[in-house]
């Protein structure tokens, strides 16, 4: 079986021509690249301008950062859980700035980043992953499962595949009001086998429903790695189940993301139909903070990707191309590190926990009676033992 | 007011539904030009267009995933699930997600759609064409759960589910789809949900019912009075939220209770309401409530009529209950 | 769109080569057509002596006038539901003959014809229409819900699909087990949009597990046609999907559906894992007796495809051929009629329902607390009062 | 005898059967190499190889319906759902297949197997990592489901699950996982299906427990004993089949009696349980029967110990039922 995540990319190919005939297929997913190894690209396929370009850069080491100190801050005990982006910074980044910010986006649970992008606050971003008392979600969640609706960025669910249908559903609604919404879907490539992905682009496919299918293949499925997930030799191939377009693209490089989710909008918006977008990139850390991946992978093989690793690649281009220097990457990251420091103070200084009365709002848009009388039963237990709710004082 | 049956109502409230508001729609497999295979969703595609009267591939998740997107976005939808025994592959999505989507996002999203699905047996329709789910959904919190029984609550309480801001499972009693008549008003009105609705005024037990057994519940109790049993019927009508006050002032009166539904009796939603009656109505109960329900076993097609907790079940169960 | 039920089938193509390359794709999935218009067939490809396709044709026409004879039965009121395969013979009879007969078959709702040519007796099949004290399912289904163990055809249920990945955990059963047995799943169109279509397909595919995937598409979900089902033009090409093999065969052909399956099950039972076998026929008649299909399609339509009829393009060619001739074409019709109505005879003759202790048995190996509770409650019910079980007796 | 914790009881169980019986196969996301992501299977896949330990895609409707057909054809599969919260994709392979088959096809097929799920709360698990969602499967004729609170119980009833005749789910209690350490024997023993466990002997009242909140349960009733009401506590272990002989005969004798359980309270299994003692032990019931439950609302991340039936709350029970 050929090992996608072991092998180079393949080079880029022309694209052969299509016999358009029922029944007949001819149909390339080539891994498209624009960001060469040694730091330069084709100047037409550069997309943005170069401040856009740094800002995006600095969105990326941003979210490392983040993503690292939040590791730790796991280990420390400060936080729950938490479950990272690291090696997957330029397809999210690539994906988010490569739509419209009046596109909503149903994210899977590695894309804080498009949360982040979209002008969620890193200090309320902090207080959901320490579920406190200034979380949006008002504690109700685990860390990572953040939901921001001023940014249009949907709720996340740790179910596998459940927010692709949403997507469409969403995208499809906008469309009989009117509006120019395309609707862009995170997924892993695990969750290409769940049901949901099945019944998500069937539907799309059939409507022809403004979606972007953003597949991030990382390599594995906590401990499953790709080609034990299905047999297909490329996730993109899945289109063809469903009459729909689907591409593969390098997913460690930024504008290569970026140009295909650019060219997946405009096909939507013109009422061509979804996208099936393959971007190839891998999970270089384990799964989350719940997982070690020594038990299941090779180091070596990390070791390969980590030299392809997004930020790398950026930074090159840009030293390259004169939009960055080492002194003004330097100054960035030392700003970035300051920014998350005191957003960090910041949040940890709000109250631990939510009050009693939210367990129970939300529930319905009003309580029903059920939950104002628990309401009261609980009020009641805990003015009666203060251990109701501490948990080093009863039971096991 | 003219005649309708429980079919009609339906159709009559789908279409005042989505004359009164755009953003309604209705989706599901056959929904469309065909009007559906009970033909709840008839003329709507002629009348309002293939945008908002949308046949589906055959997918039960995507049906109910979809409509959890439109809803998010600002529509309205009411999915149609062909027979409620195959409402499952929607399961993770209505479980996971509709009830959940308030919630766990603070209160920022909503998720206000309607779930329509036929239910209930006593049309030889076997395992699959005749199960009663509804206790799954009352045990999700985040949804609510309707059945109405007769045409004029089909009506009212369907309108008053597009239009309320949580999400609904509504269950509509097949048996009586056509069998079940009566006035209903025209245009635009709604029942609340939350409200039982006592049918019968009585005095030594009560016997709670809905949708299909409604039915089957007033009859006994017709019985009954014959026998000189005098038993007052409740319509649930919603079953989430419970209208747990008309209950228990009922059978803190009458001491007694009897409830009746088609599910298997185990963890059915009659063993809720069984536990709620003792806990509220302890030192006013004179018998246990009584539960008259189907068995535990997958419904059959043959033995339906044995299966089904009907009139005469329900009678004996009166005259035990009475005489306990 | 091409509507592919509107067209006639496409002419065969030289098969293409194929650029085995990742990202790069080209497969067809041409109409394979063995039985020509004229009667003929190109002699390499006639799979049977003649009397075993005597023998098939036999058995498409009994199952003919036996949909028939039952339709009519529930007009009469005495069965409760039918849900026929008019029109869909060639499809049914191929595949089923294609297999070894040890091989397991996992059906949809219209293959009883592949368990009456497995052995299920004819009395007993009516007797599970009837669901009567005979019906060995015991009156606990349904019509046309039948299994029958000694034939390996597995339990019907309703929910379109589930059968599926059945089928996949069975032929991946034998395989451990070392059995040379591939395991047979018939599905229609509707169901490919279905949960469980994808995630059967995805695990055989992964694991080579030896199934033949039979998709009847008769160009109706009920009264969804096959091009509002997918936007894929073919149903064979979900197979790239999965990395699979897929073909896709004319379905009124019954020799053509014959050697594709034949084809398959050499794939599988060689460890070369599944296929995906589209075969193109029609539902000639309403979806069951419950529906009134010119409530939704146009009757021109049915027209053209009455005159592919399945058996009447196998009697064209074994006329033609010499193996069959008039004579002996309408003593083979009187016989199945004799047959059919000798059986039905026989069948109404049993009392038409099983003892209600079977209404608590197999639920459990052993009926727990409960069953045998409730049946003694139920006993006494009906003892008390002989209404109980009666519908003529009580309530709506 | 060796000590062990829940998980690694597990893990014992399942080496024991494989061992034991070639037809046993282990198949879910992560279960193989790795062992999975609460290390139940580890050791499996080193020694019994790829094709009894199956890593599968995801895919939970697969993961059961791979198992049916397996099972249909004599094998006795073990599938895992990585944590109860994902059992619901395959919902419909459980209530409409699995459940069903052996009913269906008139006893001509079985469909012995195996569904293990770590299930609820206490572990900061949030709304996905932490639901109980037995209720859903008692109600579905055909099921047995199980729940250990302890590894003795743990590995003896599992046993039992896997050569049992009929399907099984068995809910492992993963917020003791390690947490509740015993004596477990070596090979092979198997404990009953159906009967629960008198873990405390007691007069004035009965509290029910099963897995992680049994233990909640024996503390309470060890902190009601220093304040001298004296409790008995039952294990139940066995779900479905349900030991009533046991619960009738304890709550004759008390005549107070207290389900607990981590699911909302609203139709959960202490609902039936409720019912059923009041069907049963009305005339010897002193309070109403009492349900200390987790509430009707998603399961809460940040707040899950006041969400949580623990000690404390079954502690004012206990008084409160006792002084009814
Ligand atoms: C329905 C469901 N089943 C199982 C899980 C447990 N689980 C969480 S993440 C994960 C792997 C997801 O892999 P992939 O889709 O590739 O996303 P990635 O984590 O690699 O970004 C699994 C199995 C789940 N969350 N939901
Ligand atoms: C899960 C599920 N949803 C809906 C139905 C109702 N239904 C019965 S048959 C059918 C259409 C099936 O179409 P197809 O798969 O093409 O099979 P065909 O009847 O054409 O042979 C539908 C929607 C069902 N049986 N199961
Ligand atoms: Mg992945
Ligand atoms: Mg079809």
């Amino acid at each position: 079986m050929r090992r996608e995540h072991e092998v180079s990319p393949v080079a880029r190919h022309p694209r052969l021509a299509e016999v358009d005939q029922p029944g007949f297929f001819l149909r390339e997913f080539p891994l498209q690249t624009v960001l060469r190894d040694d730091g330069t690209a084709d100047p037409a396929e550069v997309p943005l301008a170069d401040a856009d370009l740094v800002m995006l850069y600095r969105w990326m080491v941003l979210n490392r950062a983040l993503d690292e100190r939040m590791i730790t801050l796991q280990r420390q005990g400060r936080i729950g859980f938490y479950i990272g982006s690291i090696g997957e910074e330029a397809t999210i980044f690539g994906t988010a700035a490569g739509v419209e910010t009046r596109d909503w986006i149903f994210p899977c649970y590695r894309e804080h980043g498009a949360a982040l992008l979209r002008g969620l606050p890193l200090v309320t971003y902090l207080c959901d992953l320490f579920g406190n008392a200034r979380d949006v979600m008002k504690g109700r969640q685990m860390p990572c499962h953040e939901a921001w609706r001023p940014g249009r960025f949907a709720s996340i669910s740790s179910p596998i595949a459940t927010q692709i249908p949403h997507a469409v559903g969403a995208a499809w609604a906008a469309r009989l009001k009117g509006d120019d919404m395309v609707a862009l879907a995170y997924f892993g490539d695990g969750a290409t086998s769940a049901h949901d992905f099945h019944t998500g682009l069937n539907f799309a496919a059939l409507r022809k429903i403004p979606v972007i299918f953003a597949c991030r293949n990382n390599g594995w499925a906590i401990s499953v790695p790709r080609e034990r997930q299905t047999a297909a030799e490329t996730l993109a191939q899945k289109a063809l189940a469903y009459g729909m377009h689907g591409e593969r693209v390098d997913g460690n490089d930024l504008l290569a993301v970026l140009n295909a989710t650019r060219r997946a909008r405009a096909r939507a918006a013109a009422g061509e139909g979804p996208t099936l977008l393959e971007c190839v990139t891998y999970r270089l850390e384990g799964h989350s903070t719940s997982d070690d991946p020594r038990a299941y992978r090779p180091a070596d093989l990390v070791e390969t990707w980590k030299r392809k690793d997004p930020l790398l690649r950026m930074r090159r281009f840009l030293l390259r191309r004169g939009a960055l220097d080492e002194a003004a990457d330097a100054k960035l990251r030392d700003e970035v590190r300051e920014e998350l420091q005191r957003a960090l103070r910041e949040a940890e200084a709000f109250p631990p926990k939510p009050p009693l009365e939210t367990l129970f709002e939300d529930v319905y848009a009003e309580p029903l009676r059920q939950q104002r009388e628990q309401l009261r039963e609980l009020e009641a237990a805990v003015a009666a033992d203060p251990r109701v709710g501490n948990p080093r004082h009863a039971g096991t | 007011m003219p005649t309708m049956n429980v079919i009609q109502a339906v159709n009559d409230a789908l279409r005042v539904a989505m004359r009164q508001d755009p953003d309604v729609v209705v989706l599901g497999e056959d929904v469309g030009r065909f009007g559906g295979v009970f033909r709840a969703t008839q003329g709507l595609y002629d009348e309002f267009g293939a945008d908002r009267v949308i046949d589906t591939p055959l997918a039960e998740g995507g049906i109910v995933g979809t409509a959890v997107g439109m809803a998010l976005y600002g529509l309205r939808p009411v999915s149609e699930i062909q027979f409620a025994d195959f409402i499952f592959p929607a399961f993770d999505q209505i479980v996971n997600e509709v009830a959940k989507y308030r919630y766990r996002s603070g209160g920022q999203y909503a998720c206000p759609l309607v779930i329509r699905a036929p239910y209930g047996g006593g049309i030889r329709g076997g395992h699959y064409h005749s199960q009663s789910p509804e206790a799954h959904f009352i045990h999700t919190a985040g949804l609510k759960v309707v059945v109405p029984s007769n045409p004029h609550d089909a009506k009212g309480l369907l309108l008053a589910s597009i239009r309320d801001p949580d999400p609904v499972i509504f269950f509509e009693p097949k048996r009586v789809y056509r069998a079940a008549k009566g006035e209903v008003p025209e245009g635009d009105y709604v029942e609340p949900l939350g409200k039982a609705r006592v049918t019968r005024p009585g005095t030594q037990a009560t016997v709670i019912a809905w949708g299909a057994m409604w039915h089957e519940a007033d009859q006994a109790a017709r019985e009954a009075a014959a026998e000189g049993l005098d038993c007052e019927v409740i319509d649930l009508r919603s079953l989430q939220p419970l209208d747990l006050d008309a209950l228990v002032q009922s059978v803190s009166r009458t001491g007694r209770a009897i409830v009746v539904h088609e599910a298997p009796r185990t963890c059915g939603f009659g063993a809720e309401l069984s536990a709620l009656l003792q806990e509220r109505c302890f030192l006013h109960l004179e018998a246990p409530v009584r539960r008259v329900t189907g068995f535990d076993t997958p419904f059959p097609y043959t033995l339906e009529n044995e299966y089904l907790p009907r009139a005469p079940r329900i009678l004996q169960a009166i005259r035990e209950v009475v005489s306990y």
